[in-house]
């Protein structure tokens, strides 16, 4: 009977009493938070938003800084649609969505604001929607891991043991990356990052050429040996690993045959003007500016010291992390587009002098091959050497002392290539190795490369950080070892140079030979006092100058470890603003 | 002509004639007839259509369905996103019962880029939870809704209600009340919140409560019967005809049902047997979804009772902001609230889809269908043909 | 609408299409419906406009509120006591059923659903318009009696939403007709509904919802909005 | 299922045939004989529901593919008969007369790609959108987000930046992008 | 007594009954509301709506018949009350007796009628064609209700031998057995049956079905017609209870009892329209057509003979 209906009006209202207080469920999607300390404007969430409901603002209080793009989403809640792929693929996990549900308001064009940022007075509010774990990813989170030769194999020669990507790897490797271009803005060359990467993904690897030198004419090198700053910020990274953006780069360059090189990049014939520049260095500044200031039509001469063109790339890396082939390749290519090498060329305040008179322009590039010595007792003992002379020794095939045991001072990355190289050496004369390299920073402090020092002990060296050097016994002439003492700390409040010990903490290392690995120094002799004096002086020491790399002496150009460094990539920079700066200046000139 | 190709001649006498009239040809002026709208703004009419009646008197002599207020062009707008992007837009493509469009244009993508293997157990059990929550909460606005058509409200007042128990449910478990957005390409996104099942089954005992009542209200109902029997009427014949599908089909004596037919996720491990019902009336289609209700509480402890207690929710995809399909085409279909439910979807290697194109019962139902069920129907009784064919507008117009 | 008069409308159509005129003057109008002159039987010629009879054509006018207390009486009779349009434009229609039945049960609030606009005075815009709809909206809205209101629900209205780039819905509701209150949501839940008819009541009883009087004010704006994206436009200026 | 594609194949000629997944295959056929081989399946292979119609724009190749698929109860197979036609001045033969639905999928084609159905009822008359002026808001060529952007002005205010740039005009002011490069025939 | 005091109660007691209306008609609702298991409306909402409805500020007309159609059915409700006997004093001039006189009955079965063809004018010259839809069939089904009703009617006239609705329930007084309800149990019970049809709750509300059509007759008007629509509805649905209450259950002494019995009367079709769906006209024509037609026959032959 349908009466049986009545019944119901003896029971309670069901009703929500209070409906304008209700909670939503824990992992409802409501209104957006962001935490804004956490979040990196990479602008993913920009990226897969299908209502292109997020725009990427600067915020006040939030600066931009390598890693951090400075911006925020500012959400249109005229657009969204509450489907939460923001927070889903939000690379910090910074953004997420709260259970707040009531916005009400008079006014259309309120309905837009920054999570996080501006005032709303749901922040507090703990549930809400967060990515799902486990589990749970739209993007790889893992690399590909790049095949290595293991240490066993690679320990006792100087063959490169990083094998590079297959096709397969690096187009999966090439597949993480979610475009934001953090990378770009972080990279001292501003290099086309994500474009690259979608070159590969297409498997264009012509175009991905002509991307890569747009900033960079050296990719086989960059792609071995770039300290890749872009790795550091890799969004991606966050949760995860990092992109290998350089396997990536060195993939590219690796695929293309140097033949086809002059075709791709359209370079058979360029055009060339009547103005003359000298380049003192043909390290990766110095060829890179070479390379721009050909495309721009200028005749370049370089004027080398060393026999081969290449400078701290060839002479300072060693082989296995970088062989002598792909450097070959990379500056055989840029030697190809017209430029003029004298090799074994030492300039000096004379000869300096002279350039001034013959060239248009000048760029120095001179490098930093010049040791630093610690200056403890004992450090001018024979047995006592720079890193960076057993380095270049090495490259030039020059027979160098290989002793039993050997200590290296030094926790930069050219320390640890002493220390590889080294290690090798032992191996090769002795079958075993018994180097030992000590850095006066702690373990976490370490300025080199983690893969480096993982690298190195995984070849059998030791790497004892934390000690500073007191004193090098010699007995009977002959170096007996290394004094040390623990290091409290390396920097003070300022974060300037100041170490103190823990004089009480002491270490002995035995060694036959110490190699001091603690810095370089520019050679500068070859600019003349009179020179000097126009020079104007910046912070610190170094030469001023403006954003095209000039100095105030408007015909001197100077770029790459001499300015700032070490490092492949800032040469290679500058080298590409100095070009753009010469080009202006001689164009100016002319006028 | 078709002999040259064929060698056999088409049974033409089966058929009407090519150049047949879709409707009566009326004379308006002879002010026999009066042109009276239905919709779009009426509260009798199922979403946001229109029907234009022609009447004679209380009797509709030719009825002309106007859609199209409710477009949106979400095919074209499909066309213009990544495939992970996809699911927010198509799951409005029908408001009623949203998770039936996520599983299909996540399947679609699965299928054409050969991931449809790596879906993880957990997620098609999680999605199969999510399809019979959906065609519950239908259910729930769907039988008392037809009395409803008779201004039988009550029915309607305890099913809303309760479809808004099975909607907290769908928030716990999706973090959405009405859209969802659960079922993504790969997997779900989510796993069952903590004492979910004893929540659901709270409410599933409930529902148990109303199905029982609605059965006294309605189908014991002396004037529920008076109206609903012999109104529009479907035969068995008139099933392929019109492309008639699920339970108006099944109202019918026709079983057809794709979660039998053509067993997706795991349904074959189910253990159910589609209702029907011979008459084809207005009566016999609600008591087939009346049926269904039962079917589906069931359905729904079974799922919750087999399914494991974890393990992964999505498959690992390629990254989702180029991901690439290559060129294809297929047609995966489902079995709705309303019937048979399914979606073509072709790629061109691109990371946007070319065509999506969604098959939706109401295309049918609402139109060819619902058109030819009017005629000679009470002016009266048009609402209540409506919503016992179960239309859906969006789904027609997109 | 009669199969002729369709053909004819779509002939138009493809014949523009083909020419791709896009300046040239469209007309929707049915011939029948056309502005043009008759011959009167007692031989005089007059003119006639089928589609604008004397009320239809007439704008409509500001309506200025009572004096002082009485308004205020008035307003709060108002408020209490809003019955809403039962037209579901859109899918945040699919909330209103949980609002009239037990769960939420807006009537305690005084809300009720009305079925024809005559009798309504909020219109729930339940997201977004499709341009088809928004020419019956505007008609139904201009149909409901003074003082009315407008709630815009979800992102739709707001800047388009989900389907900013559909050629077939509008994205911006303001535009077109006068909006009280927006909520935000996509769809937003009946519990932000119910928080956008308190607002709305506040606004009332503040005596702050006057947009049917914003309306009349800037008719011409607002017709002229219209007219940009409803291309046939084969209805009267105003219909009361 | 294979049987029937041989058989389609040996009657119609059909080319392309792709087995999608058990129990669902795509054919293409001439457009001559298309309605002949969807009759042929209706009548005598027992495809009797008619699932749906379909159109897709083949842009590039200056085609439009039109679909019909068809679903046999019995076998719980379906096949789609595919046909191409010409994206210049389009037209096909009507099947409306084969199942009661087909004219309103038709009268869908003809108003959203401009497919002529000659002779299909009401085929002329709107179906979703009202006055439209545009080219067939389904053809690849309508670009929806232009014709939206033009006719229903988004609030304004909105202004995004990209990342990269952003970070390089803030961190690297002034800073050259990229030689340019001079070209041989200056 | 002056005729100026009459008319003063005569005033006082259509604002009772127009309030009691109000609130009879929010409590109805309220019940309804705890069935479907909700709160439902405050009982002070339709004072509200009145309130609301004549404060709007657009005023649209149609033409002459569309504002008197409301004030017709005004007047139908104000006419039954004026001739309705409210309260039984035992004196016939009572003051709450109104205008009551020999033969009112006629004029009460006429004034039923009167408001739905004031509607009828309204509602047609409104134009739209729902309205005329609905018109068409309350008009239909109210010729249907009117037949037994005025059967029975008609059986208790020759029962008292009066068409004194006034005499009618003095012959009712002094105790329950005296009630129609018991003495002439076939016209009783015809009355109960059409009252169903009368009051226009469910199953014979088609005539204002949202579903099926748009809200009938009412869909043109707005604003103060509609208020006063309102208002005439409830008087009518008062005095209908109160008509059947004077010819059935015996009448009231007092207005409490008054309004125990017309809640309780009108309880009755709310407790039948609440769970059953509405008929279609034809469907209602024919139920009353059957059941309370015979049954208002038998009533006539029996007190005939």
């Amino acid at each position: 009977m349908p009466f049986t209906a009545w019944s119901k009006i003896v029971k309670d209202p069901v009703t929500i009493k209070d409906p304008l207080n209700r909670e939503a469920a824990p992992r409802y999607r409501g209104f957006h938070d962001n935490d804004v300390d956490e979040c990196i404007g990479c602008g993913t969430c920009e990226a897969i938003c299908e209502n292109e409901a997020i725009d990427l603002v600067p915020v006040d209080g939030i600066e931009t800084k390598d890693g951090d793009s400075g911006l925020r989403p500012k959400i249109d809640y005229g657009r969204c649609c509450w489907c939460a792929l923001c927070v889903d693929i939000c690379t910090t996990n910074s953004l997420r969505l709260t259970n707040e549900y009531t916005w009400v308001d008079t006014d259309p064009d309120n309905f837009r604001f920054v999570p996080g940022v501006d005032e709303k007075d749901w922040y507090e509010k703990e549930d809400g929607w967060r990515k799902p774990v486990p589990n749970y990813h739209f993007y790889g989170q893992e690399r590909v891991e790049m095949e290595e030769l293991p240490a066993e194999a690679r320990g006792d020669s100087f063959i490169e043991f990083v094998k590079g990507y297959s096709k397969d790897q690096a187009q999966q490797e090439a597949d993480r990356c979610v475009e934001c271009g953090i990378c770009i803005g972080t990279c001292p060359a501003h290099m086309g990052i994500p474009e690259y990467i979608k070159t590969i993904r297409n498997d264009d690897m012509e175009e991905g050429l002509k991307i890569l030198y747009d900033t960079n004419p050296l990719p086989e090198i960059c792609g071995r040996i770039c300290t890749h700053k872009c790795e550091d910020v890799c969004s991606v990274g966050i949760n995860g690993d990092p992109l290998s953006i350089r396997w990536l780069k060195r993939y590219i360059a690796d695929q293309v045959p140097s033949e086809q090189y002059h075709e791709i990049l359209d370079t058979q014939k360029i055009f060339k003007g009547d103005t003359k520049i000298a380049i003192l260095g043909s390290g990766p500044a110095g060829l890179s500016t070479a390379y721009y200031l050909s495309l721009l039509g200028h005749n370049v001469t370089i004027f080398e010291k060393l026999e081969k063109a290449g400078g701290m790339m060839r002479y300072g890396i060693p082989e296995y992390r970088l062989p002598y082939d792909q450097i070959d390749k990379d500056v055989d290519y840029i030697l190809s587009l017209g430029v003029e090498i004298k090799y074994n060329t030492d300039v000096d305040a004379k000869m300096f002098k002279k350039l001034e008179s013959d060239f248009d322009a000048v760029f120095i590039s001179t490098g930093l091959h010049a040791g630093r010595s610690t200056r403890i007792p004992g450090s001018d003992h024979k047995h006592v050497f720079q890193s960076i002379d057993l380095l270049r020794q090495i490259t030039a095939g020059e027979e160098i002392m290989v002793p039993e045991k050997v200590v290296i001072i030094g926790g930069g990355n050219v320390a640890m290539d002493i220390t590889r190289s080294m290690a090798r050496l032992q191996k090769i004369k002795y079958g075993k190795v018994q180097t030992l390299a000590t850095s006066l920073e702690s373990e976490e402090e370490m300025p080199a490369d983690r893969e480096e020092v993982v690298e190195a002990r995984e070849e059998g060296a030791i790497i004892d950080p934390g000690w500073g050097p007191k004193e090098i016994e010699i007995v009977d002439g002959k170096i007996k070892g290394l004094h040390v003492v623990k290091v409290l700390s390396v920097f003070d409040e300022d974060h300037r140079f100041n170490p103190k010990f823990d004089e009480d903490n002491k270490k002995f290392f035995d060694a036959d030979m110490v190699v001091e690995s603690i810095g370089q120094a520019p050679d500068l002799s070859y600019i003349s006092d009179e020179l000097k004096e126009k020079l104007e002086l910046g912070p610190r020491g170094r030469y001023l100058l403006n954003e095209y790399n000039q100095t105030s002496v408007e015909w001197l150009f100077a770029g790459g470890d001499i300015v700032v460094g070490p490092d492949v990539i800032h040469g290679i920079a500058d080298g590409h603003k100095a070009a753009v700066g010469i080009d202006n200046f001689l164009h100016n000139k002319k006028k | 002509m078709i002999n040259k190709f064929l060698g056999f001649e088409p049974d033409k006498s089966k058929l009407p004639s090519a150049t047949a009239k879709i409707g009566a040809d009326l004379d308006l002026s002879s002010h026999k007839y009066q042109k009276i709208w239905l919709g779009p703004n009426h509260p009798g009419v199922t979403g946001n259509m229109a029907i234009e009646l022609t009447v004679e008197g209380n009797t509709v002599v030719n009825a002309k369905t106007h859609v199209g207020y409710l477009h949106r062009g979400f095919e074209k707008l499909i066309e213009r996103r990544l495939y992970v992007q996809g699911f927010p837009t198509s799951i409005r493509m029908c408001v009623a019962e949203p998770d039936t469009n996520e599983y299909l244009i996540a399947t679609c993508t699965e299928q054409l880029s050969g991931y449809d293997k790596a879906v993880p157990e957990m997620a098609k059990w999680l999605r199969m939870l999510s399809l019979e929550m959906a065609r519950l909460q239908g259910l729930l606005r769907g039988v008392p809704g037809q009395g409803g058509t008779f201004a039988l409200g009550l029915g309607v007042q305890w099913g809303v209600y309760l479809r808004d128990l099975i909607l907290d449910r769908f928030e716990e478990l999706t973090g959405a009340r009405v859209y969802h957005m659960y079922i993504i390409p790969g997997g779900v996104r989510g796993l069952l919140p903590d004492g979910f099942k004893e929540r659901m089954e709270d409410n599933l005992m409930d529902i148990d409560d109303f199905i029982i009542r609605i059965r006294k209200l309605m189908f014991h109902n002396s004037v529920f019967k008076t109206r609903a029997k012999g109104l529009a009427r479907i035969t068995p014949e008139m099933v392929d005809k019109y492309g008639i599908v699920g339970t108006n089909a099944r109202g019918c004596g026709v079983k057809r049902d794709v979660r039998k037919d053509e067993p997706y996720l795991h349904y074959d491990k189910l253990d159910f047997d589609p209702p029907t019902d011979s008459d084809g009336d207005i009566y016999a289609r609600t008591w087939v979804r009346w049926q269904e209700l039962i079917q589906t509480v069931d359905l729904i402890r079974q799922i919750m009772a087999k399914m494991p207690a974890k393990g992964d929710i999505k498959a690992q995809m390629p990254n989702v902001l180029h991901w690439q399909i290559p060129k294809g085409e297929t047609y995966v279909r489902l079995e709705s609230g309303r019937g048979e439910y399914g979606m073509y979807y072709v790629t061109d290697g691109t990371d946007k889809p070319r065509r999506v194109n969604l098959r939706g019962p109401s295309y049918t139902h609402a139109i060819a269908l619902l058109e030819d069920l009017l005629v000679g129907a009470d002016v009266a009784d048009v609402h209540a043909i409506m919503v016992s064919l179960q239309t859906c507008p969006p789904e027609i117009e997109r | 609408m009669s199969e002729k008069d369709m053909n004819y409308k779509v002939s138009q159509m493809l014949k523009r299409s083909e020419t791709n005129v896009s300046n040239a003057k469209k007309s929707f109008v049915r011939p029948e419906d056309e502005e043009r002159e008759v011959v009167a039987p007692d031989g005089s010629i007059m003119k006639v406009n089928p589609i604008y009879d004397y009320f239809s054509g007439k704008r409509p006018e500001e309506e200025k509120p009572k004096n002082g207390i009485v308004e205020k009486f008035l307003n709060w009779a108002r408020a209490e006591s809003i019955w809403v349009l039962g037209f579901g434009t859109g899918c945040g229609s699919i909330e209103i059923p949980p609002l009239v039945t037990p769960r939420f049960d807006m009537f305690r609030f005084g809300v009720q659903m009305r079925p024809t606009p005559r009798q309504s005075n909020a219109f729930i815009i339940s997201g977004y318009l499709s341009v088809k709809t928004l020419k019956r909206v505007i008609r139904t809205y201009e149909q409901m009696p003074s003082p009315k209101y407008i709630l815009a629900l979800g992102s739709c209205t707001i800047n388009g939403g989900m389907y900013y780039d559909s050629y077939s819905t509008i994205n911006r509701l303001d535009k077109y007709i006068p909006v009280d209150v927006y909520i935000a949501g996509c769809m937003p839940r009946p519990e932000a509904l119910l928080a956008g008819f308190m607002k709305l009541k506040e606004l009332i009883k503040a005596g702050k919802a006057e947009k049917a009087n914003e309306y009349a004010r800037n008719f011409d704006e607002y017709k002229a909005n219209q007219k940009k994206i409803i291309k046939d436009w084969n209805m009267p200026d105003y219909n009361w | 299922m294979n049987e029937i594609l041989d058989k389609i194949k040996q009657k119609y000629s059909a080319e392309d045939v792709k087995v999608q997944r058990t129990g669902l295959a795509f054919v293409t056929v001439n457009k001559d004989v298309a309605l002949d081989a969807v009759t042929w399946l209706r009548d005598y292979e027992g495809y009797s529901h008619f699932v749906m119609m379909s159109c897709v724009d083949w842009i590039e190749d200056g085609k439009f593919q039109l679909l019909y698929l068809l679903h046999n109860p019995v076998t719980k197979t379906d096949v789609g008969v595919k046909t191409l036609i010409n994206r210049d001045n389009p037209a096909m033969t009507s099947g409306h007369h084969l199942w009661k639905q087909v004219w309103t999928y038709q009268r869908e084609l003809k108003e959203a790609f401009g497919i002529d159905f000659p002779g299909s009822p009401r085929v002329d008359e709107n179906f979703v959108v009202e006055g439209w002026v545009d080219i067939p808001h389904m053809r690849r060529d309508f670009n929806t987000k232009e014709y939206s952007e033009e006719t229903y002005f988004p609030r304004p205010g909105r202004e995004t930046h990209d990342p990269a740039t952003y970070m390089r005009e803030q961190l690297y002011p002034n800073q050259p992008v990229t030689a340019k490069r001079k070209d041989n025939d200056k | 007594m002056t005729v100026y005091v009459k008319f003063g109660y005569t005033l006082l007691g259509l604002l009772i009954v127009l309030n009691w209306g109000f609130l009879m008609g929010a409590t109805f609702r309220k019940i309804g509301a705890r069935v479907a298991g909700r709160y439902g409306i405050p009982f002070y909402q339709p004072w509200l709506n009145l309130l609301k409805n004549i404060s709007t500020r657009t005023t649209i007309t149609h033409g002459v018949m569309y504002y008197i159609g409301p004030v017709f059915r005004l007047t139908g409700g104000v006419g039954l009350f004026l001739f309705m006997p409210m309260v039984f004093t035992g004196d016939p001039a009572g003051l709450w007796t109104n205008y009551s006189f020999e033969g009112d009955l006629i004029l009460i079965l006429y004034f039923q009628v009167f408001g739905m063809l004031g509607m009828a004018l309204g509602a047609g010259q409104g134009g739209h064609p729902y309205s005329a839809m609905g018109i068409a069939r309350g008009l239909a089904q109210h010729a249907a209700v009117e037949l037994p009703l005025t059967l029975a009617f008609l059986s208790i006239a020759i029962q008292y031998d009066t068409f004194s609705v006034y005499k009618i329930v003095e012959a009712q007084q002094g105790g329950m057995m005296n009630w129609v309800l018991f003495t002439n149990p076939f016209a009783a019970v015809t009355i109960i049956l059409a009252m169903l049809g009368a009051m226009g709750h469910s199953p014979f509300n088609l005539v204002k079905a949202p579903n099926e059509i748009l809200i009938g007759p009412a869909t043109e008007f707005e604003g103060t017609y509609l208020g006063f629509m309102q208002s005439a509805g409830s008087i009518l649905h008062v005095m209908e209870a109160v008509l059947f209450m004077n010819l059935v259950f015996g009448g009231a002494t007092s207005w409490i009892e008054l309004i125990v019995k017309t809640f309780l009367i009108y309880f009755w079709s709310v407790f039948v329209g609440m769970v059953f769906p509405r008929f279609k006209i034809e469907q209602s024509v024919t139920w009353f057509f059957k059941v309370p037609l015979l049954l208002g026959f038998l009533a006539i032959i029996i007190y005939s003979f």
